[in-house]
């Protein structure tokens, strides 16, 4: 496994320029998430019209795998219908889990983060963004 | 042995982890010793000549095998106890590690003894293991927890600690030197300090232990802790000392077999210390291991230890200190070769991965100890660590990393 | 390899200890397998290869070593996982021992649970570590502790059990198999009986899991704890399985490093389990030791090892019973490979001192049972216990030695 | 090591015949001890008169050690003056704990048991009757 394959450039290209990144005062997120263990901290915000996810604003305090996984996630699920962003949302997890052939078509950019499963430490950092999206649907579309 | 030239390329191949090349071809340049360290061969003969040739269990048996693991296990203890300066091996208990011996005194004593209104006093530096038992040994007692507060170049600020031990202080929980700044704390003056207030002390030398010489009856000290794998020594081994009279005093935390005296259907009695304090059947490779870890620290040398690994941390403090957007948490003018970083725009996880990627081996993260780095306004850092097999070659390969890792993530 | 004869000669050559040659040329007849067994090379070899080849800690950091130990690490609980029948690894808590495991119940569970009134069942042939951890526990809450009684065959008296299985019994502690008298206690049967009644229950599988096959499921246990060094593994981990729900309620006994999700000053909060039960850097290379032991039993096949234990059983039973003067302490039908027995005149010491010159390894004293003990009559006994590698050969050794002790004693 | 340098001849004589043995009755000792690790179980019951020791009997329920050098000791200090008997405890002990140069001489007999030493797990056997001794010593002439 080389280091190229957890950082592809899509990946950094996306840590030095976040997509949909904003930030978000005190109070104003929908979800606020922490993993204490490597420090990530993630503020997401959004909205629903018309049964699609809106206005996906995202604040990233992570790694280069954290933050380009809640921008490329921001970039994905803009707005998409929700049952569409809950079966995406279902196979990258598989993905990274390392489940299964992964659904490449449903994946598209996202499969560059394929290679972090091979690194089951960082993990979370990919996944954080996507159990933060989880929550604020669940809270939208209860 | 102090004669002869600290040679730590030479002292690398007593240890046949060190020797490891990956398939890249880089070797192993360990620099997260203050997490594990690697294991010198004799550490490893002598669990091997334990399970091959004496692999009995202790105390309970007659036949040889039982007899020499005993002898093995009981010698063990002895070179632990000539190792801490100790009175007696009676006072040196075997532990799983040193967070089992934090929580054995924080249950059998602390939650035993204190009273409603009294308190414990630690610093913000402390490491979990000695952090959250005293929190809830507190909390179950209706006792206070006090922190002592860190100045900015990483040492203790004894004003504070002073104004802080007042008479409800009946123990101060202390690390010897902290696994994040590198800080070595004063503990001779400490330790008085607190006996003069009426505390007691527990010292946490799991970072200690491993690079400075102890002698727990000059320094007074009450109760201490560490643990084996950070001392060359095996996993799932560690050493709580106490004075007798406070092994005396304290309840066991398990119970079972080995530590008994007498059992009825309704009571029971304990064995005298330690093994009032070792229920069930101890880690016996684990101790023997460990003992042969002391032999060759003792080996080696205190004092030359000290020295080279005090020249490697300046020469580690001005190299790594030059890097541009490099901030070093901990400025302490005694301290160990403990270095945690911060590098701008630079997330610690990626900083490790990328060294990771050169061979190197540092640590990332929060350390085990949120209430300080809270303090510090970081949720991670980066750390190296050196033990006596490391020399510049190795500051200088992680140098060259870290300035490969802003180039990596940064380039546009 | 199920195909294959059952060949404990072959097996004898797997582990290292057993090749042993005395100096009177004498070699080792290892009979104390109940107090802890011979290791196979696969196990050393498994946990030499994590100090030499990936000694990084567990969980913390992101380099090659740490992500290698942490692999190994949870690779090994999956396996026990596997060999138990474990719904998930993450019912499977690494500890020091059976002895640990009992007490996280004891003081995470039972002190936390029981109420003033309630009772814990337990029988009259715990071993100590299963016995005091209740009565202690039993006390500080102001609850009962029962004992159910032993026949004269060295079986449960089902019916005692069941009269005393009352709503007040909030669990049964129960050994599923004697150390003293190799007893198989009906587990699936006695849990069912126990859930009926309301009661959870904590199997003590220290003696049982080194022989019989486990399935935490099927018998639907709450808790269940062994030990590794019974089981051709290493000394100082054992492991602790329990119900989800169970562990999510349960107190850890430890807290510390490594098992927190938060830490505040005043407050923390815990890690998922099963982290949150494991406080402190664990015995890494216990665990992936015990890992390859597990490996190696299922290699030899439930089946087969249970075949060849019971026809050595019942040899050993009729050829040490034959011998002049001596008694055995057991008769119950379903039994593990464990004859305690007395022989008239002599002591227990004696014997076992005596069959350590014929290079013999039985063992002498209360077997950590005083409570049975007292009820047998006697204040200590003399135990051959046997493993795979065991054979009729040395059975008899052992009964010659037995009519050398008696004619060496007691000789005119 | 070899065994008989443990179960000498003489060790041997007193565990099959022991002096001064006699059955107590309940509440007759004025010692009574037990060694809860290997069951030895040792009542012992003696006089002072005219500053030596008298009566001595003894009745031991223990392995060969532990009832020959209940023997032995018995016999030993029987009419024996306190502080010789004092004396000869003090030197038996150090020779248990294989300390300095056994003082022959003092010992006697007793330098049989002298093997015990070297095996460790069986130390507390010879010395348990000497302990017995030495509290019943403390309430005859404290
Ligand atoms: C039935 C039983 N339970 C518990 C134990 C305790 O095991 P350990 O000493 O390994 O903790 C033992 C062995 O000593 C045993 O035989
Ligand atoms: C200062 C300090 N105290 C306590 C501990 C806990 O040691 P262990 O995890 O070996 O129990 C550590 C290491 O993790 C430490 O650095």
């Amino acid at each position: 496994m080389q280091l190229d394959d957890l950082y592809q450039e899509v990946i950094l290209d996306h840590y030095r320029n976040p997509r949909h990144s904003a930030e978000l005062a005190e109070g104003e997120a929908l979800v606020d998430e922490e993993n204490p263990l490597c420090g990530d901290h993630l503020k997401l915000d959004a909205h629903v019209a018309d049964g699609k996810l809106t206005d996906v604003r995202i604040h990233c305090q992570g790694c280069a795998i954290c933050s380009a996984s809640a921008s490329m996630m921001a970039e994905a699920v803009s707005d998409q219908p929700l049952d569409a962003i809950r079966r995406k949302a279902a196979a990258f997890l598989a993905l990274l889990r390392g489940e299964s052939a992964p659904n490449e078509e449903e994946l598209g950019d996202l499969m560059a983060l394929r290679g972090v499963a091979e690194f089951p430490l960082r993990v979370k950092c990919a996944t954080m963004p996507w159990h933060a999206l989880e929550a604020a649907l669940k809270r939208l579309a209860p | 042995m102090s004669a002869k030239p600290f040679d730590p390329r030479a002292l690398r191949t007593d240890f046949p982890a060190l020797g490891r090349v990956f398939s890249d071809g880089r070797r192993l340049v360990y620099l997260d010793n203050a997490a594990t360290t690697q294991k010198p061969r004799a550490v490893l003969e002598a669990t091997r000549r334990y399970y091959e040739e004496s692999a009995g269990n202790v105390h309970r048996a007659v036949h040889r095998l039982a007899a020499e693991a005993t002898g093995l296990y009981e010698e063990a203890r002895q070179k632990i106890a000539t190792f801490i300066g100790a009175p007696s091996p009676k006072t040196v208990v075997f532990t799983h590690g040193a967070t089992e011996g934090i929580n054995i005194v924080a249950h059998g004593w602390a939650r035993k003894f204190l009273q409603p209104g009294d308190a414990v006093l630690v610093t913000a530096m402390e490491h979990h293991s000695n952090f959250i038992p005293w929190q809830q040994a507190a909390q179950a007692r209706g006792a206070k927890l006090l922190l002592a507060p860190v100045l900015d170049d990483g040492t203790l600020d004894r004003e504070a600690f002073r104004k802080l031990l007042t008479p409800e202080v009946k123990l101060v929980a202390l690390t010897h030197a902290s696994n994040v700044l590198g800080t070595i704390n004063p503990a001779a003056e400490l330790i008085r300090e607190a006996h003069a207030a009426g505390a007691c002390v527990l010292l946490d030398a799991a970072q200690s232990a491993p690079h400075l010489p102890l002698d727990v009856t000059a320094l007074d000290v009450d109760f201490l802790v560490f643990s084996g794998h950070k001392l060359l020594g095996p996993t799932g081994i560690g050493v709580l000392f106490a004075k007798p009279e406070l092994l005396d005093a304290m309840d066991p935390l398990l119970t079972g077999g080995e530590m008994i005296s007498r059992v009825w259907d309704d009571h029971a009695t304990w064995a005298e210390p330690p093994q009032k304090f070792e229920a069930g059947t101890p880690h016996i490779a684990g101790a023997i291991g460990l003992g042969a870890a002391v032999d060759y620290l003792a080996g080696i040398g205190h004092a030359a230890l000290r020295q080279h690994e005090q020249q490697l941390t300046d020469y580690a403090l001005e190299k790594l200190g030059a890097l541009p957007g490099l901030k070093i948490f901990g400025r302490a003018p005694e301290r160990l070769g403990v270095v945690s970083f911060a590098v701008e725009g630079l997330h610690p996880h990626d900083i490790a991965q990328f060294c990771d990627r050169d061979g190197i081996a540092i640590r990332a993260g929060h350390m085990c100890a949120q209430p300080l780095l809270r303090r510090l306004g970081v949720p991670a850092v980066s750390r190296a660590s050196f033990h006596l097999y490391n020399d510049t070659d190795d500051v200088d390969a992680l140098a060259e990393s870290l300035l490969g890792a802003r180039k990596y993530f940064h380039a546009t």
